[in-house]
């Protein structure tokens, strides 16, 4: 991390409204190539919500968010193109099965091959499943079969949204050595996590407290 | 373009692994249709046949939008197409597509089946099939937004068809005129206007609405 | 921020101009009914049957101008968030929809004697018919979600995706050799309608549009109160941390 | 940028499809009458229109025989005429002169009508003033 350098990925004074209330305000963060942003804060503080900030889905009620120094609002697709967003639900269709499923989706983004896919599957252990329709699998599989996607196609961002939910021992390996990879190869990684992911330093980390809720002040 | 026909291809292969849902819509566009023809008494359907085969048509296409982006928005895959670097414009108008081959086709191709079985006026067939070769992608195209607006809500079904329905009162107008040979071409230049008019206005509003749906 | 942005100074300022509503929307009515069913004379053609274009034309045009403020107030939540276009919105929706009824209604009262029959399908009459129910499933589109911002932000779309009737009605009768009249007040040359029909007609307008400006302003209060009693709910029930 | 040049695309596309709508709407609204006909363009069609039609135009000066059943009168556009029957009773506002629009059975050159609106014109004006630019004759309205 060189310290002159400008960061990659940066924001300032983010703020976020939801249903008329406000959930953070004057959140910031600078993350250079190879940096992991550790989102901490209890439930309802808005980890969620910031993260759909960085992946552009949800525009900050204030603030602004730089890639390379340019608002990501400038051109959202761009932005969505260069990061993975892996949220709650996995994104896999029920009938599909696992190597289609991934196949789809590392086609509609971006450069994709199937050998790409598989050796996505081998790294989640899912290889041997590739087959089963995506419905035949526990829900631990599934989300590693989301986390394949990861890997099926390149990004320069990744934003995981409770990714080690439902995952065991060693899916958890798993999805640890990815995110060292990843870094290691110049990428960013934001995680929201309850359950400990073990990420080699250095780790930057950003609390959210619990949502400050101020009632908008009317007058009688 | 891969990517969009990418999308086209994975809303097909999954609609026909969901072939029941293809039969239903024929079945329900059959049914209604001989409701009519029992209600009424064929023989004096004559030249009543047009519009109830139309509005039968009608009721079927509106049966299959939610598997438009119900699916979707249920199993999170809608968030990954509008992070997606294909425009949400150009998905919504894949699926659109995929929807019209797997409702608006079967429905097109049953119809003169049925229009025999009603006693469809000779002259009318070619008026029928012409307006409902364009108007059927109307109807997916004003259905996916209606689809679309509705995605979350409670009564999703029933909210799309009183949406969408009211849309579509011009499209059955010309649609039933278009049967008849009498009206000339102007129905038929009117459906094709409206179906112009819905590619340009329809991928745009259904994106919005998704986009609204996703945050 | 827009000046009427700050929910306190909308509540204040429509508090103070709300009772001048009231009172112009009273005066002009009384007015315009005096004027409509007493002082002006009958139609050379249509004797006293014209007197329902007292009530229909100021209907239709309420009805549609409504619908602009309802798409207004939907573009400029999505488009810029302001905190009460949404409200605005919401608020006129269901008198725009009454309004609508009121013209579909008077139009067919006066079209059973003049033209012979309660309803035809044709343009105008169709275009109308579909603002009716673009309204209705405004309302019902909006209700329909358990988070009423999610309900705003769909109805907005629908709103903003109905505009294109708005034209369709206003030159329905121009495209198309429709039943329906031509417009009389904004032909080019000189208006149709003679000064001692177009007055009772103007104060009706104003009259109606007084009392659409009186009730969406008394609408308006009262979501803002309901949404600050559900944000005072919010907070009452705990999950206001420390203020930071 | 790809940003904006993919939403100016956007809007040409979709300024272009609108174009091609609004000028198949043209097209249309010249092929023929949506509402009604009128009588010369009846003329103008080398076969008669058969089966059910609507005819719009002004009920022909002296042409109306309100007395017996069926009521006859002829419909004329100043170009050409059409001449009607009608079993049923007039809405008030029908008068020589007057628009009106008579839907039903064209049978050789006759129309059978089955219903008969008035096509009430733009004008609204008192009895007075009315009979007033006709003796001034500035204005030829109906009666």
């Amino acid at each position: 991390m060189t310290a002159g350098a400008p960061p990659l990925f940066s924001g300032e004074d983010i703020a976020c409204q939801r249903g008329g209330h406000e959930l953070f305000r004057g959140v910031g963060f600078a993350l250079w190539p190879g940096d992991a942003l550790l989102l901490t804060g209890p439930n309802g503080s808005g980890k969620t919500s910031l993260l759909q900030v960085m992946a552009g889905l949800r525009p900050p009620s204030a603030g602004r968010l730089d890639w390379h120094g340019r608002d990501i609002r400038e051109d959202l697709a761009a932005h969505a193109g260069r990061l993975h967003h892996v949220g709650h639900r996995t994104g896999s269709r029920a009938i599909l099965t696992a190597e289609e499923d991934l196949l789809f989706w590392s086609r509609v983004r971006g450069p994709a091959s199937r050998q790409r896919c598989l050796l996505a599957l081998a790294r989640f252990d899912l290889l041997r499943l590739k087959d089963l329709p995506v419905q035949a699998l526990s829900s631990g599989q599934q989300r590693r079969l989301a986390l394949a996607r990861l890997l099926a196609t390149p990004a320069d961002i990744w934003l995981l949204d409770e990714p080690a939910v439902g995952l065991d021992r060693s899916g958890l390996a798993s999805l640890e050595a990815a995110v060292a990879r990843h870094r290691g190869s110049g990428g960013i990684a934001v995680i929201a996590s309850h359950t400990p992911v073990e990420l080699a330093e250095p780790v930057r980390g950003l609390a959210l407290e619990q949502s400050g809720e101020r009632v908008p002040e009317h007058g009688s | 373009m891969t990517r969009f026909f990418v999308i086209i291809l994975r809303e097909l292969r999954i609609g026909l692994r969901h072939l029941s849902d293809i039969s239903a819509v024929l079945a329900f566009f059959a049914l209604v249709a001989t409701l009519f023809a029992f209600g009424v008494g064929p023989l004096a359907l004559g030249d009543l046949a047009g519009g109830v085969l139309w509005t039968a048509a009608l009721l079927a296409a509106m049966l299959s939008l939610d598997r438009l982006f119900q699916p979707d928005h249920d199993d999170g895959g809608l968030v990954l197409l509008v992070l997606s670097p294909v425009p949400l414009e150009l998905v919504v108008l894949a699926k659109v597509i995929a929807h019209w081959l797997t409702a608006g086709v079967p429905i097109l191709v049953l119809a003169p089946l049925l229009g025999f079985a009603l006693q469809l006026p000779e002259g009318s067939l070619s008026g029928l099939l012409t307006g409902m070769a364009l108007g059927t992608p109307i109807l997916s195209l004003l259905g996916a937004l209606g689809a679309a607006l509705v995605l979350g809500a409670r009564r999703a079904g029933v909210l799309t068809a009183l949406l969408i329905l009211p849309l579509v009162i011009p499209v059955l107008i010309f649609g039933v005129a278009a049967t008849d040979p009498a009206n000339g071409a102007a129905p038929v230049l009117f459906l094709a206007a409206m179906l112009l008019g819905a590619l340009a206005l329809c991928p745009w509003a259904t994106a919005a609405a998704l986009r609204q749906s996703v945050l | 921020m827009h000046a009427l942005a700050n929910p306190t100074r909308f509540m204040r300022l429509a508090g103070t101009i709300l009772p001048w509503t009231i009172a112009a929307a009273a005066v002009c009515l009384a007015a315009g009914l005096w004027q409509a069913l007493v002082v002006s004379p009958p139609d050379y053609q249509q004797g006293e049957t014209v007197r329902i274009m007292y009530v229909h034309v100021p209907s239709a045009w309420l009805a549609m101008f409504i619908y602009m403020v309802v798409a207004a107030g939907s573009a400029s939540f999505l488009i810029w968030k302001h905190p009460l276009a949404d409200v605005a919105a919401q608020a006129a929706a269901p008198i725009g929809a009454a309004f609508t009824a009121m013209a579909l209604a008077t139009g067919a009262i006066w079209g059973q004697p003049t033209w012979g029959t309660w309803w035809v399908w044709d343009a105008r009459l169709t275009s109308v018919l579909v603002l009716l129910f673009l309204y209705l499933g405004y309302i019902a589109l909006v209700n329909a979600f358990d988070d009423p911002e999610r309900g705003a932000r769909a109805g907005a779309v629908l709103a903003l995706a109905g505009v294109i009737n708005i034209p369709i009605i206003k030159f329905s009768v121009d495209w198309w050799n429709t039943l329906h009249q031509p417009a009389s007040l904004t032909r080019l040359d000189a208006p149709a309608i003679h000064s001692s029909m177009l007055v009772p007609l103007l104060l009706m307008a104003a009259g109606l549009f007084m009392y659409f400006l009186a009730v969406l302003i008394i609408r308006m209060q009262s979501a803002m109160l309901v949404r600050r009693s559900r944000a005072l709910g919010r907070v009452a029930c705990g999950t206001a941390g420390p203020q930071a | 940028m790809k940003a904006k040049h993919r939403r100016l695309t956007f809007v040409g596309v979709g300024l272009l499809l609108l174009a091609g709508a609004a000028g198949l709407v043209l097209v249309a609204l010249e092929d023929t009458v949506v509402f009604f006909f009128a009588p010369s363009d009846l003329q103008a069609q080398e076969r008669a229109p058969e089966g059910r039609i609507r005819i719009g135009g002004l009920i022909e000066q002296g042409s109306l025989e309100r007395g017996g059943t069926p009521i006859r009168f002829r419909i004329t556009d100043l170009k050409a005429t059409v001449q009607v029957s009608y079993r049923g009773l007039l809405p008030d506002l029908i008068r020589e002169g007057q628009g009106v629009v008579a839907s039903g059975l064209l049978v050789d050159g006759l129309l059978e009508a089955d219903e008969v609106l008035a096509k009430h014109d733009e004008n609204y004006m008192p009895k007075e003033v009315a009979d007033a630019l006709r003796r001034a004759g500035t204005w030829q309205g109906g009666s």
